[in-house]
């Protein structure tokens, strides 16, 4: 079987983030992602998640590697300074690349 | 009934002891947690139903004898930005995107603080406007749009600008949001079927509604005794604030929903809405377009101090405030 | 009442109203959205007390009354792809897959479009058989497995199989699926309680059913306005069909519920329910056995174009013809 | 009314069919699902409403009437555990962890079998204590606590320790775990509210009541049904101890409800406690503090034939019991 | 401490699918799964997860190398055609081995 | 863009144990974690999460490579025989490597 190395961008923040990390991952070149609402701690303290308003998102980006390093890129720009964020990279294995 | 009586029998509501046992769950780390989606079921509920029975209630008294109090309202809420940032910049040396974002949440108005102070009304047999509640929805979003404006630096230098996406985003949330959108939107209808309407619905607007405020406020409690811990990274003059800004402008609330005509209930309820703090609409607002400010700040101000201030000495103190002025 | 009035009182109903500013909350992309659980919780909620109450209903009137215009509903709903399919493959040029998915939609029902028929007659007075859930409840599957052989392909080649995993899984849920499983279920407890046990869950089941619908149809506007955006992909044909089929099929169910002796009301509740497209047991059952089929056809029609038709014109349509027929 | 009638009476309720239902629906694989919030909610409600009115029962008679029945409810659930663990030892062969979790699920309770039994009894009209909730609420931990110290060893050698850090988590939730917390909180809000708190929540905390417990034993029946295929692991013992653990427990219940000088139907109630089996509270507790329990023996146990048992016959009988004491 | 190289292959697909595709890692050899409801967008559009019809689910799977290719063959056969899914592989270090 | 390496524990294991793995996690030095809701099978059978008692977490760790081994090693010694769990560690890159 032939699998395609790709790289998996993952990143949590604030719910409130989401329409706008979504923009900007496609403003990147990537053509997907998957989310779902998560609870948390890091330094910015704890995101118990109670008012939504206090939510906590996982957004998960599977993207070539130029992209994925654009869209980190990018979010450390836009983002890092200001809200609760972790982003990071790690490698995947796809079966037809041409889709991410 | 005088001042005491009307605290006390504010205090021993259903709806008050709820939010004190809240708070007790969140204190003791008892592992009592009401799913997200409750919360989030709880709050269309009750934005929905205050709505409906506000347009069924404008249908009603005609549209003639809501806009001038609805446009005072609204006036008030833009306007109280203004005072609230140069205050908080000058004697609490906050930063110019803190004072605005705090700003913004004392301007907007808070729906379950105007739920509660609806229900203490009726529990005292006090008569109000059933319309008010379109005060609560036009309220909402002027002091945000101020308050954002201030934080963004409008009056000096200006980093405000349209084309950040960030306050876009906030600007589509600030007048599109869940909130404004179910109050009004569930007004419009209420205002469109009136009372035969309000017939088939009943069972589901108003028979339930006093119980589901007390199991929300439980909620509530949770929510805010949990930010009771941040009360110390929030300095003292925070806490002054919390308490003072709404009495002040709760009166100011009261005293303009006297001179335009509202009933002494009536204006108790403007008053709240005055005094009153956001937590829903201004947080997510302002955090997109100010994410300079620190949350902390506003969001423990407007939860932990003012919102329980407000539903248990506030809404009593309004409503003598407002029976004095009409003596 | 004429038609005119008709199509006001229910244009003019709580539920249309709701479901109109669910249209617009997703058109103007507000960010109210209904926890996922709430849309399964209301579901649920529906499904039990339209269950239980046709069933207390049958308890009263007896099986007897009941059994021969339930077989009569069965067969419609089953024979209605028949017709649909052809329709569909030679006019619409659709495939085969597509076809037979979408036959297999508009044969089966809704049960939401069902209950806000019922709420239409009890708003306007109009008595009704109450069993008459018991049509909606049989009525459901017949179409789905009719279609879903058509689809895939019985009539030329067959790839029809019990052994395909697919048409196993999709059996399953069209025959044991939630929808049919709690409306049956609660049928047979309303039936079995009778009138004692309906006085003890009155308060939960019946008192704020109204309101609850209400609310769904906030959601099921959401859900239906964000697949307008869908609709250019579906061609015109579709939309003439989404339009076309209905009125067909509810004319045709009015007809044969007057022929088997059903009331004004319940000869309209059985056209709504023959003009009405499923859009939760068929989906599901169609994706498991018939993924060729291209799901934007078939839930695009069926909740974009032929929910908001029925429930704003068609159910004042039904009830009309309905009334011609027995005049 | 004799037993035959009693059970039947019982049997027909929807409460109990709609459990059956549940059990049906798990069998049979439906895709039937319950939200896990929709679980956690009606939890939250039927516990908070249950509190509610008994705190209110509470302000009615008076403190003075409930002390000396709910010390004797509490010491009897504190010593269930005492001969049950023998027994699950001696007999059972079950090792030390084993019957202490066991031992510690029979003699906590479960709220929502107290909550069927007191539907039963306002079915057949027969008065009751309303404050019995307060036995409930002071039943739940005491067993717990013995329990995990007889499978931690306390008897032989003892591994009990408050610095192991899941006998820390575990007391915690057992003693301010969420059921207490709601059952007492509300209890205490109830009775600080009385009469006139519960005009205002009636609609939401006594109206829905009923029925919503039928949608929540739907749920449990579900729940309970996808344990049925672990009944063989569990061992004939165990089968037989489900049903004569909650058999003696009831009698013993409904004796000393007879002799503190509970009405009958009031004996009914604290005989249904002391036959329940907790499957909230202490299947969490159990969990953490002592782990080298297998789960599925308690639990099994407690949801699969207790829980049905007592919901069926168990309530009936224990009523025909209470008479016969007081004839 | 002794960890094992195992593959790690998630799934993200038509919640519909769920019960199908857990029937078919059990029969390529799975011993496990983990599952939990997102949302997301890709080449088949937005699943905005609103009808519970349009759902998204990601299921996880680890497992042995030749159990994970084998799943992913197996998924290329009956699904890529016909659903929106996006399938993937990666390296994970676990302590018991046996277990999967 | 300067990325560098870090260890991703991914923990999954019986909802009641959430708080005593979050404590632990903090005593081994990590600064921050992940946690959401899944369902799954395993070794200990289905965990349907029907009821809120037989719920399933999955708990996500970033940390470095010591700790993630410090982690690891307290989740064998303290949980793995008594409960139903899994962990597994996975290489991942991330930009600011002082937050973890
Ligand atoms: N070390 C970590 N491991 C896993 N998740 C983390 C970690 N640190 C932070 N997070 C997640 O990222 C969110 C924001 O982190 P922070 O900006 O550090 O507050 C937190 O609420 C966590 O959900
Ligand atoms: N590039 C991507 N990164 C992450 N998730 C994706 C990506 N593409 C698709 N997905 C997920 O897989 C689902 C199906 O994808 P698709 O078949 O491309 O529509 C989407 O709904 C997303 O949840
Ligand atoms: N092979 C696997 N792949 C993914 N998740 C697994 C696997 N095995 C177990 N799990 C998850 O870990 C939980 C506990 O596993 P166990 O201790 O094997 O019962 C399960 O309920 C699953 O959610
Ligand atoms: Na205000
Ligand atoms: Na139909
Ligand atoms: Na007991």
């Amino acid at each position: 079987m032939n699998l395609h190395p790709m790289k998996l961008v993952t990143i949590i923040c604030e719910a409130v983030l989401e329409d706008r990390i979504v923009e900007v991952l496609h403003e990147c070149g990537a053509h997907g992602h998957t989310a779902f609402d998560v609870r948390g701690s890091g330094r910015q303290g704890e995101r118990t998640a109670d008012l939504v308003e206090c939510g906590n998102v996982q957004i998960e980006v599977i993207a070539k590697p130029a992209v994925a390093e654009n869209l980190l890129a990018r979010l450390r720009r836009d983002f890092f300074n200001d809200y609760a964020m972790v982003a990071y990279e790690s490698d995947v294995q796809v079966m037809r690349p041409d889709k991410f | 009934m005088d001042l005491l009586t009307a605290i006390q029998s504010n205090l021993f509501s259903p709806a008050v002891l709820f939010f004190v046992l809240g708070v007790f769950a969140a204190v003791t780390k008892s592992d009592l947690k009401f799913p997200e989606s409750l919360y989030t079921t709880l709050t269309i509920y009750l934005l929905t139903a205050i709505g409906f029975k506000g347009g069924v209630a404008i249908h009603e008294a005609g549209i003639g004898a809501v806009w001038l109090p609805a446009l005072v309202a609204m006036g008030l809420g833009g306007l109280i930005p203004l005072w609230t940032y140069p205050v908080l910049r000058k004697l609490g040396k906050f930063s110019m995107a803190d004072a605005g974002a705090i700003a913004a949440h004392y301007g907007s108005v808070s729906a379950v603080t105007f739920i509660a102070a609806t229900n203490f009304l009726k529990s005292i047999h006090e008569p109000f406007e059933n319309y008010a509640s379109a005060f609560l929805a036009v309220m909402e979003s002027p002091a945000i749009i101020v308050g954002v404006m201030l934080g963004k630096g409008v009056l000096g230098g200006s980093k405000f600008s349209l084309s950040d996406p960030g306050v876009r985003h906030a600007l589509r949330d600030a007048v599109l949001g869940k909130g404004v959108l179910l109050l009004i939107g569930a007004m419009v209808i209420g205002s469109l079927c009136g009372k035969r309407g309000m017939e088939s619905v009943e069972g589901f607007f108003v028979t339930p509604f006093q119980g589901v405020l007390a199991l929300f406020l439980l909620e509530m409690g949770m929510v805010a005794g949990r930010r009771l811990s941040d009360l110390k990274k929030v300095g003292v003059f925070l806490l002054l604030f919390g308490v003072t800004a709404p009495l002040m402008h709760g009166f100011a609330g009261v005293l303009l929903g006297g001179w335009v005509g509202l009933s002494i209930g009536g204006a108790t309820l403007l008053g709240v809405l005055a005094a009153s703090a956001s937590y829903i609409a201004a947080p997510a607002a302002v955090r997109l377009s100010v994410p300079e400010a620190n949350p902390t700040f506003s969001l423990t101000a407007a939860l932990a101090i003012t919102f329980p201030f407000n539903i248990s000495l506030g809404i009593p103190l309004f409503f003598e405030a407002a029976k004095l002025l009409h003596a």
